[in-house]
């Protein structure tokens, strides 16, 4: 964004305060569902799906990704990638075993 | 001689240096959280109980804290704007606030903390507070290490504005972009320690 | 092949499994080294600045490497899928059914294999870390019915010829590797877990120490150098008959001193153990010394073992 | 620039920098004036940055070469005392001269650490990379001056951490150099100093292999695109990204350790364990193989980390020796990517015999398999390539010659132990000691001398002595074979690894025993042999043949655009424009046989 001109920058502003909003909003959406004590499945997807959305945006236009360069986008996939492949390192874990001893 | 693209986008990759560089270090430390969350979704799969969040840790102060750097987020990037708009008073306001309510993150995380050993508490205590802890205090390091990168940009460092302004744009966005990353750390911290 | 490797005896129903992809891997790494180390020395020699004074710009045109390459990378998908998958699901994690097997646990600890076989009973009684002394390092509860006709040995543990045999494999601290070199078995022993394992021996100690017999000098100056741990091979008789050492019989320098009165200037002999448990992870300053020994039995010599424990208990 | 003066510096430059892992050089330095420091000691110019790590990590590789000729004296003679050094141990490691078995897993653990963060990495990457990358690409530095200063200061203190750990109370680590838990969890205070000094190595890996991507992808000079990149660059930048992206989940595993450590934590600790009768105060609940996941996940690509830059050194050399261009540049070059990409995916073929099932075997062991055809490509390309030239046999050839088969054997022995079934017999015994060595001590060391033949005369303007290098390689080709071939036939018997007397206990092992003297006097000859070459090493900078800006007719940027070595600050005179491919040698119609890549007339 740093061929960006101050008009442009001016326009940004407006959006950084519709994402802030949309951000408080959100926070408030997540700690009061969790007072429902919904099933742990159900309470895990909705946090999660919250999150992910919160994270998105401050990546999105804070962190201006929306109008990012290539060379970042290809980092960021291959980052992701590997990011996935570590979130499965727990079924790797999971053994050929029996509890038996307990 | 100087090194090229400090300042200036290399025309072919449209990127100058330090963007690049921060980008390719959050990717790093997108790893080591990764690694942290991995861990911690495979000791609460294999727990025989897995305490609530909510039971033991302090949702409303959790809460104000995330307000707090959502926040904080907001004030950095129009710091950065006030840059590109080249405002630097305004600037100096708004990443002044940025460091003022990452303090107020960091005070509100040690009366955290204290109250959990108050109640003898500790990370030792269990599982979930082991992870609670290792990770809310690795996450509190990132912070300290941004606030100190924001008060340098904020104090001394602002100097470059009237040397290159360009460059010295270039650093607040940069620092920015740890910052938010940093946030959006904390984004998901907060409901997988405190509400889940 | 198998000889050339050094591979040791294998005397488990499975191992004949690994031992043939071990050497059929091997004949393709000589075959890809012997190819390829070929192709290089002859390149080298040929292709030498004095031979050849001017490089040529391009170099090979031919597309054979990537046929080569192809053929490799086949192979490797038959070993794959033809041996490799097949044998870990259906040779290596597949266990008989408890009733027809013997069910043993094993525990580790620095620095010993603790052996738990069920008794008459078949149950297994009941362990507790709170009831662990060096006595009964296992913790088992005596207490508990079932523990009454419970087995336990330490670093010695003896199984039957032919028979499947159930281990569970567990720790009481470090990670440990539970290995018999001779039967083709490896696992990591971890703490928290009971990972099982299935093997059947097809070899009884007596025929695994003659298929390993060895001439030793008994000429002066020549005595074994491992003498205390060597067993004689057959039975040496002085010259008047009267027995020296017997078949199966532990060497000692009397019985040499003897049998060179009696003129033998020679004698076959084996290992005394030659089946070991040996610890494969690295479990702390004793991790070398941290060794079993297998004694691998007939159904009927195993049982009569079984007897005199049991007797030994009441 | 006048060489007298610069030599002198250089010299200068070497001493400070050699002796600078012992603390006390740094106090007696501060009487200099200020601008030495800038210039030798806090120098943020990539070259001195270069030979800081060089010199550094050739004596840490020296130091862990003689942490393993101490313990090979106890695995060819156990139980006697160790002479020379044997006294001078002290009790607590060697009573009357007698290795104690605590000792010898403090070697072993410390052999391994060493060799591979403190020794190969920072002189494959740090060194080399630092060195020649730029040059390489025509930059005039590295894009981060200032953080590329850190990442060596980081290592270095990572280095003296791990050192300073020999001198704890209980000694240095002792849990072999993967540190499992929970046998690491409960070790000497040896353990907690490893792990910091760890997160000090993973940071100053981390910033340096920031540095690099940039450095490559933004400071490229003019008209040289990616697919004219010497094969070293391209080696250079997948080993970045291994580094950024596989160091960070090792960190946070190191972080973990340290809180089951020194909070008490158990992310690694089970419930229930007894050690020697006694219940242990944790909690439990952890996972032993969550660490042992953590660790491969960084170790398995890191182990390419230590064989790529080594294949890309080799390219070079044999470009250069054989006077035409690679052959097969670009498969070399998607094999390399595809290298790198994979190595992510195959680390659980470590962790066969942890009880593994059925689907996660398969998956590793076909990733297994996959991952051998790049490496196989690359080298069969290394073969073609020396087909129709016209081979030179100088010492960095012979050395990079003698890589190919080497790391062949290496590679090669890889395969059976990739397969699981074949892995039961052979996991954790000598067999595997002897399939990584050969591909990081025959294969990726030979790769490092030879790269220091070829550039030493970049470097200091001067060549190292014919004679004394090739007595080096045979010596060292020789003697590295006799150290690691018996280990396959030891391995093969079933003997295991990290044994304090070398098997002597087990019945099986005997019949291979003899070889343990064979292996020891081999590394003891070994250590021999690289005396011609420390000879070399320091007598050559001020005795050695005077050279041009291009003492190898070479073709890349590093060798031709510069100024004369010992290079000034800045690099080159003029930076260069690239119109060609990298190595353009014996061009059909050229009047000379290689044409520099910043040439403009072809
Ligand atoms: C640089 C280091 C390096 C490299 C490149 C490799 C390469 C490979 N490694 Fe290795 N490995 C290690 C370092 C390395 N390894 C280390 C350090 C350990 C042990 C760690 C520990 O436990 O402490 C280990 C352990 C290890 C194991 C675990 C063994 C066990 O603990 O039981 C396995 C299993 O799959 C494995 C497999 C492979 C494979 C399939 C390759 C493949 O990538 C190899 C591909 C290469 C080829 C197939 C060769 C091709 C060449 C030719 C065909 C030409 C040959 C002919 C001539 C030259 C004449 N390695
Ligand atoms: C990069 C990695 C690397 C390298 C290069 C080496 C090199 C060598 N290793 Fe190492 N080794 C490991 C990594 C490495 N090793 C690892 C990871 C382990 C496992 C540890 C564990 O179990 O946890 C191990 C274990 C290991 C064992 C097994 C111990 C056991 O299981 O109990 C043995 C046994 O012989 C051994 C021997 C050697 C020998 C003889 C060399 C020789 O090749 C060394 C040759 C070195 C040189 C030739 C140095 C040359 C340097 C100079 C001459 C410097 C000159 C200085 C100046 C000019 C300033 N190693
Ligand atoms: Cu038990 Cu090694
Ligand atoms: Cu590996």
């Amino acid at each position: 964004m740093d061929t960006a001109h101050a008009d442009d920058v001016k326009k940004t502003v407006r959006t950084y305060i519709f994402v802030f909003v949309a951000l408080m909003g959100l926070t408030v959406i997540t700690v009061a569902i969790s007072y429902l004590h919904l099933s742990v499945t159900a309470a895990v997807t909705v946090a999660l799906i919250v999150a992910t959305v919160k994270a998105s945006l401050v990546a999105m236009y804070f962190m201006h990704l929306v109008s990012e360069r290539k060379a970042i986008y290809w980092t960021l996939a291959l980052t992701a990638f590997f990011f996935i492949l570590l979130m499965f390192l727990p079924i790797f874990t999971d053994q050929n075993s029996t509890r038996l001893f307990h | 001689m100087n090194i090229p693209y400090t300042s200036t986008a290399r025309p072919d990759t449209g990127l100058y240096n330090a963007k690049l560089g921060i980008w390719l270090f959050l990717a790093s430390e997108v790893m080591l959280f990764g690694a942290l969350f991995s861990t911690y979704i495979l000791l609460r799969v294999n727990a025989v109980s897995w305490p609530h969040g909510y039971e033991i840790l302090n949702v409303p102060l959790a809460t104000l804290n995330t307000v707090v750097l959502i926040s904080s987020s907001v004030t950095m990037v129009m710091a950065w704007a006030s840059l590109m708009m080249k405002k630097f008073d305004k600037y100096k306001m708004y990443m002044g606030l940025t460091i003022l309510l990452a303090l107020v993150f960091l005070v509100v995380k040690y009366f955290e903390y204290s109250a959990k050993f108050e109640h003898h508490l500790y990370p030792s205590t269990n599982t979930f507070l082991a992870i609670y802890f290792t990770v809310t205090a690795l996450h509190g390091l990132h912070i300290i290490g941004g606030v100190i990168v924001n008060a340098y940009l904020w104090g001394p460092g602002s100097k470059m504005w009237k040397t290159d302004p360009q460059r010295f744009t270039n650093r607040v966005e940069v620092a920015g972009l740890y910052w938010h990353f940093v946030d959006l750390v904390w984004i998901f911290l907060f409901p997988v320690l405190y509400l889940l | 092949m198998h000889d050339l490797l050094g591979l040791p005896i294998d005397a488990s129903s499975h191992g004949h499994t690994i031992d043939e992809m071990i050497v059929i891997i091997h004949w393709l790494m000589l075959v890809l080294f012997v190819g390829w180390g070929g192709f290089f020395t002859y390149s080298l020699i040929r292709f030498r600045r004095a031979k050849s004074p001017k490089a040529d710009y391009v170099g090979v045109k031919s597309h054979t490497s990537s046929y080569i390459e192809v053929a490799v990378a086949l192979f490797e998908g038959v070993l794959l899928v033809g041996f490799a998958i097949p044998v870990w699901s259906n040779v290596w994690l597949s266990y008989p059914d408890e009733n027809d097997a013997l069910v043993v646990h094993v525990v580790a600890e620095q620095f010993a294999w603790n052996i738990h076989y069920p008794g008459k009973d078949g149950v297994f009684g009941r362990r507790d870390i709170s009831l662990v002394t060096s006595d009964n390092p296992l913790g088992l509860d005596r207490d508990d019915p079932d523990a009454k006709d419970d087995i336990t040995t330490i670093n010695n543990m003896h199984i039957p010829v032919g028979k499947p045999i159930l281990v569970y494999l567990t720790s009481k601290d470090v990670i440990h590797s539970f290995a018999l070199p001779l039967l083709r078995v490896k696992q990591d022993a971890i703490p928290g877990q009971a990972i099982p394992i299935a093997f059947t021996a097809t070899m009884t100690l007596d025929e695994i120490r003659d298929q390993l017999k060895k001439k030793y000098s008994l000429a002066d100056g020549h005595l074994p150098e491992n003498l205390s741990t060597l067993v004689a091979s057959t039975d040496y008789n002085a010259g008047d008959g009267t027995p020296i050492l017997a078949k199966g019989e532990l060497l000692n320098e009397d019985a040499i001193a003897k049998l060179r009165e009696a003129g033998i200037s020679s004698i076959e002999a084996s290992q005394d153990t030659p089946v070991e448990i040996a610890c494969a992870q690295l479990c702390g300053l004793g991790h070398y010394r941290m060794r079993g020994t297998l004694v691998l039995n007939t159904p009927e010599q195993f049982e009569a073992w079984l007897e005199d424990e049991a007797a030994y208990l009441e | 620039m006048a060489d007298e003066t610069s030599k002198h510096n250089s010299q200068k430059q070497a001493e400070g920098v050699g002796v600078g892992t012992h603390a006390h050089v740094h106090h007696e330095e501060h009487h200099h004036e200020v601008s030495f420091i800038r210039k030798y000691v806090f120098s943020t110019d990539h070259k001195v940055i270069g030979i800081q790590y060089g010199i550094t990590s050739l004596l840490f590789l020296f130091f862990g070469f003689t942490l393993m000729m101490v313990m090979r004296w106890q695995l060819a003679y156990p139980g006697e005392p160790i002479p020379w050094i044997g006294l001078l141990l002290g009790a607590d490691r060697a009573p009357d001269g007698i290795m104690l078995p605590e000792f010898y897993n403090q070697l072993g653990a410390m052999h391994g650490t060493i060799m591979v963060f403190l020794g190969v990495v920072p002189l494959a990457v740090g060194a080399f990379g630092n060195y020649v990358m730029p040059l390489q690409i025509g930059a005039i530095d590295m894009a981060f001056p200032k953080l590329n200063m850190m990442s060596y200061w980081v290592y270095f203190m990572g280095g003296v951490t791990m050192l300073v750990s020999f001198f704890l109370p209980g000694g240095a680590a002792n849990s072999g150099w993967t540190s499992y838990a929970p046998l690491a969890v409960i070790a000497t205070t040896g353990q907690t100093v490893w792990l910091i000094g760890m997160i000090f190595l993973i940071t100053s890996s981390l910033l340096g292999s920031v540095n690099f991507i940039v450095t490559i992808i933004q400071l490229r000079t003019h008209g040289l695109t990616f697919m004219r990149l010497p094969f070293f660059v391209w080696a250079q930048f997948v080993t970045s990204f291994l580094l950024l992206l596989a160091f960070p989940p090792l960190e946070a595993a190191g972080i973990l350790q340290l809180m089951d450590r020194v909070a008490g934590t158990s992310f690694f600790m089970p419930s229930g364990l007894v050690v020697s009768g006694i219940a242990l105060p944790y909690t439990g609940g952890g996972s032993p193989l969550l660490w042992q996941h953590l660790f491969w996940f960084l170790a398995h690509p890191e182990v390419y980390v230590l064989i790529l830059p080594a294949m890309g050194i080799v390219a070079e050399i044999i470009a250069n020796n054989t006077r035409k261009p690679l052959w097969g540049y670009k498969s070399m070059v998607y094999a390399a990517i595809f290298l790198g990409f994979m190595s992510f995916v195959v680390w659980a073929h470590h962790m066969f015999m942890t009880g593994m099932g059925t689907t996660i075997s398969a998956f590793f062991q076909t990733t297994t398999m996959i991952i051998s055809i790049p490496s196989i490509i690359i080298l069969t390309a290394f073969f073609l390539s020396l087909w129709g030239g016209s081979i030179r046999f100088t010492t960095p050839m012979l050395f990079a010659l003698a890589f190919l088969p080497m790391f062949g054997i290496g590679g090669l022995t890889g395969l059976p132990l990739g397969l699981a079934p074949p892995d039961i017999h052979l996991h954790d015994t000598y067999y595997v000691i002897g399939h990584f060595h050969y591909v990081v001590a025959p294969g990726t060391l030979m790769a490092l001398f030879a790269g220091i033949y070829y550039w030493y005369p970049k470097v200091t303007g001067r060549m190292m002595n014919d004679m004394l290098g090739k007595l080096h390689f045979w010596g060292s080709f020789i003697f590295l074979n006799g150290v690691f071939m018996p280990m396959f036939i030891q391995g093969l018997a079933g003997v295991s690894r990290r044994l304090y007397d070398g098997g002597e206990q087990y019945a099986h092992a005997q019949s291979v025993l003899q070889w343990n003297e064979v292996m020891s006097v081999s590394a003891w000859l070994l250590g021999l042999a690289q005396i011609p070459f420390i000879i070399n090493f320091f007598l050559s900078a001020k005795n050695g043949k005077k050279v041009g800006d291009n003492p190898w007719d070479a073709t890349t940027l590093d060798m031709a655009a510069t100024t004369s070595p010992p290079l000034a600050h800045g690099n080159f005179e003029r930076v260069p424009e690239v119109h060609r491919p990298p190595y353009e040698y014996s061009v059909p119609g050229a009047e000379r046989d290689f044409i520099p890549q910043h040439e403009r007339t072809a």
